[in-house]
């Protein structure tokens, strides 16, 4: 899905930014992907997403999480690596209702170093997946979420 | 959506901070006991000179208000960005920022 | 009464009024001594980052959320609302020395005349009713945006709050005092017991902040909350934790509280608004 | 006086786990003398967040005529009061025992 997706849009980008206004809705919803994310297992989501679970632990892959969140509403995530014909960059918590949370691709152009802010509905292991030349790289670290802070 | 974009080196760094309240639908309402219906973005894009730069995927598991930070290779001060998100409901925000 | 116990009477008074009654200066030093010494690696100025000046793995995430600051929104708020006149074409700015700007940290003050203690809050209250204005709620809301944006336009500029000499003052900043080191609530904690002997310890899994540092980045909002809230309204979450009933906006007791802890904090850097889980 | 005899073998009845009877002038006062000292730490400055629902509760169950249940809850607050009070006079010296050294 996400390869039709890119080759669409390279089909469009070959025009002029006029044709940015027919990149309706409808289309963006269709490149979604909406069964890897309404997935409730990783497992599920990475089938769906990649079709396959075959992840290398590689330190390749930098993540940057805290070890514990000072606010499981918002907790930062950075994703970068130095790795070659970077894909894709998606992240995952293992734990929440819907484990896929987000996945950026990432273009010829685009520097594989992203950061976003998360939701952890508990304590879980926080996963970036990078996908390069074909294969996929994976890092994970547990963050911890506790209730209540006297927030001084 | 705010949009904060600097060029150095050739490298452009964007980082958006996009207004929405990026519910899960599994959230209850407090008072009427019902469940609040899922409103959540779904993709946001950042065009740089008609080439897509950047291409995000959201689900339900980001922030409320987003925030995302990427950097691209071109753009230079004064060049123009054009940031779009749609969220499930078929919403849609569009903004041009220009770079510093 | 004998003249034995009388004398004894005298002593204990004595004794007792020279440990109480060590000069606001002697305490100020006594105090911000405590914390230079127990973190000798933390500047003064950076103290009021609270909780973030003690912990990395906490502070990399705050600093992260300030990219965007969570208050932004309000802050503007609180800048249009500071603005725009009263209905009688006067506006905050009358009200106030350097038409507001910048004074942040000469606050609170000792007002001589009426023998009391005036934060910020409580001033622009006056203002408003001043220019037949209806006050606002104090603690959140649109007070504490006001207060958020007069704060943002002394960043930088170290609290000065003037020594207190007079009797008046000395015994507000003796109430703030006494408030500040009583145990309370059914806990029986004081701000001390958390804020200065377990500074820096947890209570469950918080760290304990200093209270070298709390005034200076007030209003504070906090993800908690997801708004603004003054120095007072802190006090009452802090009451409310250690079961303790919290005391109304402005109160006598609460004004002379932020009179002392402010006093203590003098010589540090304005840093509010600031963002707190 | 059969009528009032019913409703006293009634109402042991309801309140077979105590003792005596209580009636709604008993759990009054017992929330009376509750309020008086509540009132007592809010001057001393020493109020517990820990009485306001006692004595609310207190209320709720004297309105409900549940006077046992008002009694019990009211002399919690009482106890809660008396506590706190006796925090303020021990503070009133001992807080000078938390300053920083």
């Amino acid at each position: 899905m996400a390869i039709s997706r890119r080759k669409f849009i390279n089909m469009l980008t070959v025009g002029s930014t006029a044709c940015l206004a027919l990149l309706s809705p409808i289309t963006s919803w269709a490149a979604w992907a909406s069964d890897a994310f309404n997935a409730t297992s990783p497992d599920d989501a990475y089938k769906n997403l990649f079709g396959s679970t075959d992840t290398v632990d590689s330190d390749e892959v930098k993540l940057k999480v805290p070890k514990i969140a000072e606010n499981g509403g918002a907790v930062p995530v950075s994703v970068k690596t130095n790795l070659k014909d970077v894909e894709s960059i998606t992240i995952f918590v293992k734990d929440n209702p819907q484990p896929l949370t987000a996945t950026f691709q990432i273009s010829a152009k685009t520097i594989p170093d992203i950061s976003t802010r998360i939701r952890l509905a508990q304590t879980s292991t926080v996963t970036a997946v990078i996908k390069a030349d074909g294969k996929l790289y994976s890092k994970s670290q547990e963050v911890k979420v506790t209730i209540g802070g006297c927030g001084g | 959506m705010k949009v904060k974009a600097k060029a150095k080196n050739n490298i452009t760094s964007v980082r958006v901070l996009a207004k929405h309240p990026m519910e899960t639908g599994r959230r209850i309402d407090k008072e009427s006991g019902e469940k609040i219906p899922a409103k959540y973005i779904q993709e946001l894009t950042c065009e740089h000179e008609g080439n897509v730069v950047f291409v995000a995927q959201l689900g339900t598991s980001v922030s409320k208000n987003p925030y995302l930070a990427f950097s691209f290779e071109g753009g230079k001060k004064g060049d123009a960005l054009q940031l779009r998100w749609n969220d499930n409901t078929g919403d849609v925000a569009k903004v041009e920022a220009k770079i510093k | 009464m004998n003249l034995l116990s009388k004398a004894a009477t005298t002593l204990l008074l004595i004794s007792l009024t020279s440990v109480s009654y060590a000069t606001p200066e002697q305490d100020k030093e006594t105090f911000q001594s405590f914390y230079t010494e127990r973190f000798p690696d933390i500047s003064k100025a950076d103290f009021g980052d609270g909780v973030y000046a003690l912990d990395q793995d906490a502070r990399d995430q705050w600093e992260a959320m300030n990219d965007f600051p969570p208050y932004e929104d309000n802050l503007e708020e609180g800048e249009i609302l500071f603005s725009t006149p009263f209905e009688n074409g006067k506006n905050y700015a009358s009200c106030f020395e350097n038409g507001g700007e910048n004074i942040r940290q000469n606050y609170p003050k000792f007002d001589s005349k009426r023998n009391m203690v005036v934060t910020l809050e409580l001033a622009i209250n006056e203002c408003r009713i001043n220019n037949d204005e209806e006050p606002l709620p104090y603690k959140k809301g649109d007070i504490a945006k006001i207060s958020a944006y007069m704060a943002s336009t002394s960043e930088g500029s170290e609290i000065n709050i003037a020594t207190p000499t007079s009797k008046a003052e000395l015994a507000a900043y003796d109430a703030g005092k006494q408030y500040f080191y009583s145990k309370r609530g059914q806990l029986n904690f004081s701000c001390a017991n958390c804020h200065i002997q377990n500074v820096g310890r947890k209570a469950r899994s918080e760290t304990l902040s200093p209270a070298l540092g709390h005034p200076t980045h007030f209003p504070v909002y906090r993800m908690k909350w997801e708004s603004f809230g003054t120095l007072q309204r802190r006090f009452d979450t802090c009451n409310k934790q250690v079961r303790a009933e919290p005391l109304p906006g402005q109160s006598e007791a609460y004004r002379n509280l932020e009179y002392f802890m402010t006093y203590m904090s003098n010589g540090l850097p304005v840093n509010g608004p600031a963002s707190r889980k | 006086m059969k009528l009032k005899a019913l409703a006293l073998i009634l109402i042991i009845g309801l309140f077979c786990t105590s003792a005596n009877a209580t009636t709604a002038a008993d759990a009054e006062k017992s929330i009376q003398s509750a309020q008086n000292l509540w009132d007592k730490t809010k001057l001393a400055g020493h109020e517990w967040n820990t009485i306001k629902p006692l004595v609310a509760q207190a209320k709720q169950s004297l309105d409900n005529k549940k006077y046992a249940v008002a009694i019990e809850l009211a002399n919690k607050a009482t106890q809660q009061a008396k506590l706190a009070l006796i925090q303020a006079e021990h503070e009133k010296t001992n807080w000078l025992n938390n300053l920083p050294k």
